[in-house]
């Protein structure tokens, strides 16, 4: 969960609200990268500034899977390494640099996805040792193969000059190719924020579950990101061994250097567009003069510098320079969450004057949607479910109801693809009309089941908007669609106001509400909610459910796991009772609350005979 | 013997409770019954100091302890069983229960204390030296009540003692808890299983959205409209 | 077969030394759930403390360690206080890991700027005497290091299960907040715990630095290993840690005769990533402790 | 232009906080002054400033006091990067340095396009030598040469001594396995090979090794008569000590420069265990000073500077080079590059005359032609040089 500024990124929500001056700001300190060192036309200056373009692109594209995916790489130089040696590789062989790029670039990707895809079941800290261990074996093995890479020799490359070989007598041709390998990667990681593919990767660095709830093919928009990374990282491996003319396996597969450029992420901002660029353009210059001052004082001063203050930076500015900023600029456009009461009404149209007791007409359910079959679930020795069949019409409102352990929330994640069952299956009949039989989370939210989850998981960095948009681009593929259903979504269940809040901030009811609107917004056909009323006052009850019956009026069907008696009286068409695992009984509201078995399991034994 | 005055509690930016006052007298069973997110277990969290209290105050036995560390209001005497058990999993039954002896008040009177817990709970001694995650549910409530008896506390909180437990256990516990309160303790409970706890408790509250809505002896309470409709669905 | 003998001889003595190096990490990693990448650096300073303490006061080495293990408990504890601790409320648990290796960072360059680039040795006092036992020959000072690591290990682990403040430590593990309610002081167990890590780091420093040559970089090399070590035995398994530093020792010692030095690290991290992978509770591991991977 | 007159000013004045004094040339020095080859890039330094502080007492280049900039060369990046900083913003009319190999290899290809000469005193990949550039020369004996002498050595002496045809002796090489102890492994080989010698064993291993156990192993399985190691001074102690504990006994041990001409290292291992080892480095003190003229003086100088004895012949080296390369500017005709070229292809000094014992003549690619390494000899706890004749102190022990 990182970068509070996520959500405040340049591209997203907050932009249009906002006067436009941060965006001006950053076009201006980009373009001073380029402008500076050609007005003072110093080949020292020169050089800083190519380093800036190498650092930031290199954090930029790192930022990639560090921040926008949330895992932590710090072996990222292992595709720097492999975009060096294409290149040069390819050089020495009369290959254009320009080729060795593309070659690098294409490498790095197959490897990025071979190496990356098992890694991706570790968390945090075991990810980064997993790449550090990568890097070290990429290194080694490039000492070990000497024919091929020059061993410990390294490689030269030949001095050929031009554009064609990427070596420049003028600086001037260096320093535009770095800049522009750095726009490349500010674009791309401006491009990825701002559409689809960013959202599903900070939804689901931030919750990996929530995200597959909601369609999200949580795999493959993490092996995009490292793909893009890793290609980016290679482009610019080779335009930086050209620029240095000569590799060594320790240089260019360095952990120092693969800190490096995660430690300018962090300073600038992880997960955020500018951040790493941020932080490159302030590093990089003060770590040449650091070096300048400190450097002949005494041996490792500088180094010690340095490392005390990436120590600082984490116990003081864990969100980075961007995180500083959006600090500054407080809380324009968002409501104060302490003292706004977040009970706001839910905007349900106010259906005829409802009697609780009164049970509500059954409209002309629909045909069968789906059929759950002979489910079982154990944990080590316990049975949670045991065989449970029941069947979901279109249009019905099922109300699923039991005491808590009964085994509710596990035939939940059974029949939306969180949890295999040990026997049993769950079919559903898709938009064509044939029964299939989906295995994983996606399968389910592609055939239209969407899901909330009792214990909220709300994406904490993201906006309310934010939040719900993931949700819509399930069926809106496009930034702007998908806004504009969020925002419908939102109103509709009382979220307008909070918008441009982060989820974060929300109380419990207006984190189950944003649960409800991101599932909401992927226009599902079957809707499973978990206890979504618990939390909320006495009167958003009413109208809640009032909400419920127009979603269902709407043709979608509903399973809810609910405790609010109220509530599953005056909703549900049917009633499942669980207790112990097994289906105890179902029926009609009325008539299950009066059986005596429901009764004594979920009341107690003394009332049943009360 | 506890009194709780306007206290305002929550997790980080949220705020669950909005203004709970309440108390409890030495030797009363008293129960809070509430929906789920009502606030329930955050109250008994912030008395035994695990959430923070926000605002209010917290007296036991007229002392303010809204800002004491949980260990130190373990040492003042209260004890809470969490809901879901929450033993120590790679630990043995035994082991569990001494650390609920943990605090040094309690250390000196170990074995004793063992010797009574283990004569109220037969079952648990049967199983006294295998692993708590080898437990069934019920077995393992037993463990986290002896667990938290171990302490000798002045008061006892239970969270959702029945919660996951089927129907035949759930009695077996709620007869453990009568024991207790036999013996004398004070016990604050919550609990979702509303008309078992209102049978056993003497007094009750009633908690909606971090706010006490209602309170009343437990009698009453059973026959409450209000209660019967909305937590028992009649 | 008495080379391959030696070989083996040789690695057992390697994974004694890996024990008492990555005995601590396992620990602090097991209970605090922090990965410290300034692990190895604190071996490093506990090996040039007991290179001054040597030096400096004549005694033997192994005297030094009534020094080096407060001097480092002191150091684990302020670095989980006041570096650690703080960051347990972040919201990313990534910079916790800038942190560590900004320590390990700093300090590594602290003792260049000390002790300077070059190497010391510490006196080895008759430490480096081989003993020839049958075919093969072991050094004392490695003997030391084996039953150490062995001692260390059993002594932790009755720690742990025999004691009051062992079982707070397991039980803060195991479940924080249940700890909590027990009357624990479970970030007082957390800077315990980092200090008792690191104290074991300072016996280990005492132990090596008669036998290996100490310089400012001999802690990186360490610490990957040490993490391979803990990752292999199971995390946060003491007896595990044994097992995964025997291994790796012997794994380490066969690669280096039979396939070749300059590929020695590659077989090793080649298995740290198929051991992380394919099975992440390790050769002991709890597999309650997975939380380093996704459900 | 005035803007761009102002912003370079105010870009210098952020930049450079050395004060400049008045009749000066100054010229960089680029070496690694931090990070893990701070040591021996610093020993270096010294060689090139005691130089400095020599031609300034002799009244500088043609009449200005010569002063050093700095340059840190952490890694080659770096290297780069202080190459520019030296080149464009300190304006120095030459750079000297560099010791480490790689760094030498970024940050002469800067010095080169930027048309600035550049003058190795110390590294001694072979590499930096063979570009074919016009303004980066070498004064220091490469990698090649100390390959070249070790097999020499061999076949001339240790072969003799032992009784043995060099083809007889069973040779195990190894070697740190970065640029330095790779070149010299494999040079070692090429020569060894054409040399008849027998090698058995070849080895790299990483210089941050902590056990090298098994390579020593190894090495006893393949019963090797000579050891040839290239290395750093952590491996040279970890080798020393290790393989006397398992019993490897060669004949002859005989070091690639670093870790085995360093003071430090016989402390390590203690002089019993180092006696007899063999070595081929840069020249070092225990010489014989009738061909090293200049030897003494410069020892004493550095003692008064420095307040110790010199470390290891890196200085030596580095001071032998500037030396020459300074005097030859005093003699030219202004200080732009072109002149500092016609002046420094002129040199022409013979062997036997430097404080190193070896000539200079730049011939090929720039390198210096006459530079050779030499072989010496543990002996009594102090390095002696035994090879060759003429320069040698002591005459080489070698027992069976």
């Amino acid at each position: 969960m990182i970068g509070r500024a996520a959500s405040k990124e340049v591209g997203t929500g907050a932009k249009r609200r906002r006067p436009a001056l941060a965006p001006m700001v950053l076009a201006a300190l980009v373009a001073a990268v380029f402008i500076i060192p050609t007005v003072i036309d110093n080949p020292f200056v020169y050089h800083v500034f190519i380093t800036i373009c190498i650092f930031a692109g290199l954090s930029t594209a790192w930022n990639l899977v560090g921040g926008y995916a949330g895992q932590l790489s710090l072996g990222h130089m292992m595709f720097y390494g492999i975009g060096a040696y294409a290149g040069v590789i390819l050089m020495n062989t009369g290959v254009s640099p320009w080729i060795g790029m593309l070659v690098g670039a294409a490498v790095a990707v197959v490897v990025a996805v071979i190496v990356s895809y098992p890694c991706f079941i570790l968390r945090g800290p075991f990810f980064a040792l997993a790449t550090i261990a990568l890097l070290e074996v990429f290194r080694v093995l490039a000492l070990h193969f000497r024919d091929v890479t020059g061993g410990a020799t390294g490689l030269m490359i030949q001095l050929r000059l031009g554009w064609e070989w990427m070596v420049f007598r003028d600086r001037l041709p260096a320093l535009v190719i770095a800049f522009g390998l750095m726009l490349v990667c500010l674009f791309v990681g401006w491009l990825i924020r701002s559409r689809r593919l960013g959202f599903y990767l900070v939804a689901t660095r931030e919750r990996e579950s929530a995200a597959r709830a909601a369609g999200v093919p949580t795999v493959r928009v993490r092996l995009v990101a490292v793909a893009a990374s890793a290609a980016l990282t290679a482009m610019i491996g080779t335009y930086h061994a050209m620029y240095l003319t000569f590799i060594e396996p320790g240089a260019v597969f360095s952990l120092t250097m693969s800190i490096q450029i995660a430690m300018f992420a962090l300073i600038g901002g992880i997960g955020t567009v500018f951040g790493p660029f941020l932080g490159a353009l302030l590093l990089v210059p003060l770590t040449e003069l650091v070096r300048g001052w400190l450097g002949a004082q005494a041996l490792g001063l500088h180094g010690f510098v340095y490392g005390t203050v990436l120590v600082l930076a984490a116990l003081f500015m864990p969100d980075g320079i961007m995180g500083l900023v959006a600090r500054f600029k407080g809380t324009e456009g968002r409501p104060d969450d302490s003292t706004a009461p977040q009970a706001e009404a839910i905007a349900a149209e106010p259906r005829q004057p409802a009697d609780t007791t009164e049970p509500t007409p059954q409209p002309a359910t629909g045909a069968e949607i789906m059929r759950v079959d002979g489910l079982s679930k154990s944990f080590g020795g316990l049975r949670v479910i045991e065989h449970a069949s029941f069947t979901l019409r279109e249009g019905e409102i099922l109300g699923l109801i039991g005491p808590n352990g009964a085994g509710k929330t596990t035939l939940f994640n059974m029949i939306s693809g969180f949890m295999e069952p040990d026997q049993g299956d769950v079919a559903v009949r898709d938009r064509a009309g044939d029964w299939v039989r989906p295995k994983s989370p996606m399968e389910y939210a592609a055939l239209g089941i969407g899901r909330t989850f009792q214990i909220v998981q709300p994406f904490a960095a993201m906006t309310v908007e934010e939040n719900i948009m993931v949700g819509a681009f399930h069926r809106h593929g496009h930034v702007g669609d998908a806004r504009a259903v969020a925002r419908e979504t939102a109103h509709k269940m009382g979220l307008g106001p909070y918008l441009d809040a982060e989820a974060r901030g929300l109380t419990i009811g207006g984190l189950k509400r944003l649960e409800v609107a991101r599932v909401m917004a992927m226009e599902p056909r079957v809707l499973l909610l978990d206890e979504v009323m618990a939390g909320i006052n006495q009167t958003d009850v009413r109208r809640a459910i009032d909400l419920m019956l127009s979603i269902r009026d709407g043709g979608v069907s509903i399973i809810a796991i609910e405790h609010v008696m109220q509530a599953v009286m005056s909703l549900s068409d049917r009633v499942i009772v669980l207790n112990s695992g097994h289906i105890i009984t179902e029926g009609p509201p009325r008539e299950v609350v009066q059986d005596p078995e429901v009764i004594e399991a979920y009341l107690g034994k003394e009332f049943a005979h009360a | 013997m506890l009194e709780l005055r306007d206290v305002h509690a929550g997790y980080g930016p949220t705020t669950i409770l909005h203004g709970v006052s309440l108390t409890v007298q030495a030797g009363e069973v008293v129960t809070i019954v509430g929906g789920n997110g009502a606030g329930k277990t955050t109250t008994l969290r912030a008395i035994a100091g695990v959430v923070s209290t926000t605002a209010g105050q917290i007296l036991f036995e007229g002392e303010d302890i809204s800002t004491l560390s949980p260990h130190d209001i373990v040492d003042l005497g209260i004890t809470m069983i969490p809901e879901g058990r929450q033993l120590f999993p790679d630990m043995t039954v035994r082991e569990n229960l001494l650390m609920g002896a943990y605090r040094p008040a309690a250390r000196a009177a170990r074995a004793d204390t063992l010797e009574e817990v283990l004569t109220l709970f037969p079952r648990v001694r049967e199983r006294i030296d295998q692993r708590a995650s080898h437990l069934s549910g019920g077995e393992q409530q037993m463990v986290a009540i002896a667990r938290g008896m171990m302490a000798r506390p002045k008061l006892l909180m239970f969270d959702e003692p029945s919660l996951g437990l089927a129907p035949k256990i759930v009695s077996q516990v709620f007869q453990v808890i009568e024991q207790i309160e036999a013996s004398g303790a004070t016990v604050l409970i919550v609990e979702q299983n509303v008309f078992h706890t209102l049978k056993a408790a003497n007094r009750g509250y009633v908690l909606e959205n971090g706010e006490i809505v209602l309170s009343d002896d437990a009698e009453a309470l059973l026959t409450n409209d209000h209660i019967r409709q909305a937590y028992l669905g009649i | 077969m008495d080379t391959f003998l030696q070989v083996l001889v040789n690695g057992i003595m390697l994974g004694g030394l890996f024990t008492i190096v990555a005995i601590g990490l396992t620990l602090i990693f097991g209970i605090v759930k922090v990965i410290n990448f300034a692990h190895g650096e604190f071996l490093m300073v506990g090996m040039y403390l007991a290179y001054l303490l040597t030096v400096g006061l004549g005694v033997h080495p192994y005297v030094t360690v009534v020094a080096l293990a407060p001097a480092l408990f002191v150091l684990g504890a302020l670095a989980q206080r006041f570096i650690i601790q703080p960051l347990l409320a972040a919201r990313d648990e990534h910079v916790q890991i800038f942190a560590t290796v900004g320590l390990s960072t700093a300090l590594i360059n602290l003792a260049l700027m000390v002790f300077g680039a070059d190497i010391v040795n510490t006196p080895s006092s008759g430490l480096r005497t081989p003993l020839e036992i049958g075919p093969v020959r072991v050094l004392i000072g490695q003997i030391c290091i084996l039953v150490t690591a062995v001692v260390a290990v059993i002594g932790l682990q009755l720690f742990l299960g025999r004691t009051n403040t062992g079982r707070a430590i397991r039980a803060v593990a195991q479940n924080r907040t249940a700890a909590q309610l027990m009357g624990i002081n479970a970030n007082r167990m957390h800077i315990l715990t980092f200090g008792i890590g690191t104290a074991c780091v300072g016996v280990a420093a005492a132990l090596v630095a008669p036998l290996y040559p100490t310089s400012p970089n001999i802690g990186t090399y360490f610490v990957l290993t040490a993490f391979v070590v803990v990752v292999l035995g199971g995390l946060g398994s003491i007896p595990g840690a044994l097992l995964g530093a025997m291994v790796i020792g012997v794994v380490d010692a066969m690669s280096g005769f039979y396939i070749g030095s300059d590929l020695r690290e590659a077989v090793v991290f080649g298995m740290f990533l198929v051991i992380l992978i394919l099975r992440p509770s390790g050769l002991l591991g709890s597999r309650s402790t997975l939380s380093h991977v996704s459900p | 232009m005035r803007i761009r007159a102002l912003a370079a000013t105010s870009v210098l004045a952020l930049t450079i906080m050395a004060p400049q004094a008045m009749a000066e040339v100054k010229f960089g020095a680029l070496y690694p002054f931090s990070g893990p080859l701070a040591l021996l890039g610093e020993e270096s330094a010294r060689g090139l400033e005691i130089a400095v502080d020599e031609i300034n007492a002799a009244g500088g280049v043609q009449g200005e006091q010569v002063v050093l900039a700095r340059g840190d060369a952490v890694d080659p990046n770096q290297a780069i990067g202080e190459a520019r900083r030296l080149i464009s913003l300190e304006n120095v009319k030459a750079v000297f340095g560099t010791y480490s190999s790689s760094r030498s290899m970024a940050a002469s290809q800067v010095a080169e396009l930027s048309g600035i000469p550049y003058f190795e005193l110390g590294a001694v990949a072979d590499d930096i030598t063979e570009r074919g550039f016009t303004y980066v020369y070498r004064t220091n004996p490469t990698a090649d040469s100390m390959a070249k002498l070790i097999v020499k050595m061999l076949v001339d002496k240790v072969a003799p001594a032992l009784g043995k045809e060099p083809g007889d002796l069973r040779i195990g090489i190894i070697h740190e396995d970065s640029n330095y102890g790779t070149s010299v492994a494999g040079h070692q080989e090429d020569y060894g090979e054409e040399a008849g010698l027998n090698i058995v064993s070849v080895q790299g291993y990483p210089a941050s090794i902590v056990d090298m156990s098994s390579i020593v192993l190894s090495l006893k399985e393949a019963n090797v008569d000579v050891v040839l190691q290239t290395s750093y001074q952590n491996d040279s102690v970890l080798f020393l000590q290790q393989a006397n504990e398992a019993g490897l006994k060669p004949a002859a041990i005989v070091g690639g420069g670093g870790g085995y001409s360093m003071m430090p290292t016989a402390e390590a291992v203690g002089t019993d265990l180092i006696e007899g080892v063999l070595d081929a480095d840069f020249t070092q003190y225990a010489v014989n000073t009738d061909f090293t003229p200049g030897l003494e003086d410069f020892v004493a100088a550095y003692r008064d500077k420095y307040g110790s004895d010199p470390r290891s012949g890196h200085s030596l080296n580095n001071y032998v080079g500037a030396m020459a390369i300074l005097q030859a500017l005093d003699e030219a005709d202004g200080l732009d590059p072109d002149a500092i070229l016609k002046a420094v292809n002129a040199i022409d000094i013979e062997n036997g005359t430097t404080a190193a014992g070896y000539g200079i003549k730049f011939g090929d690619g720039n390198q210096n032609e006459r530079a050779f390494m030499m072989g010496m000899q543990w002996q009594g706890g102090k390095l002696v040089t035994v090879y060759p004749d003429d320069a040698a102190v002591a005459e080489m022990a070698i027992t069976q």
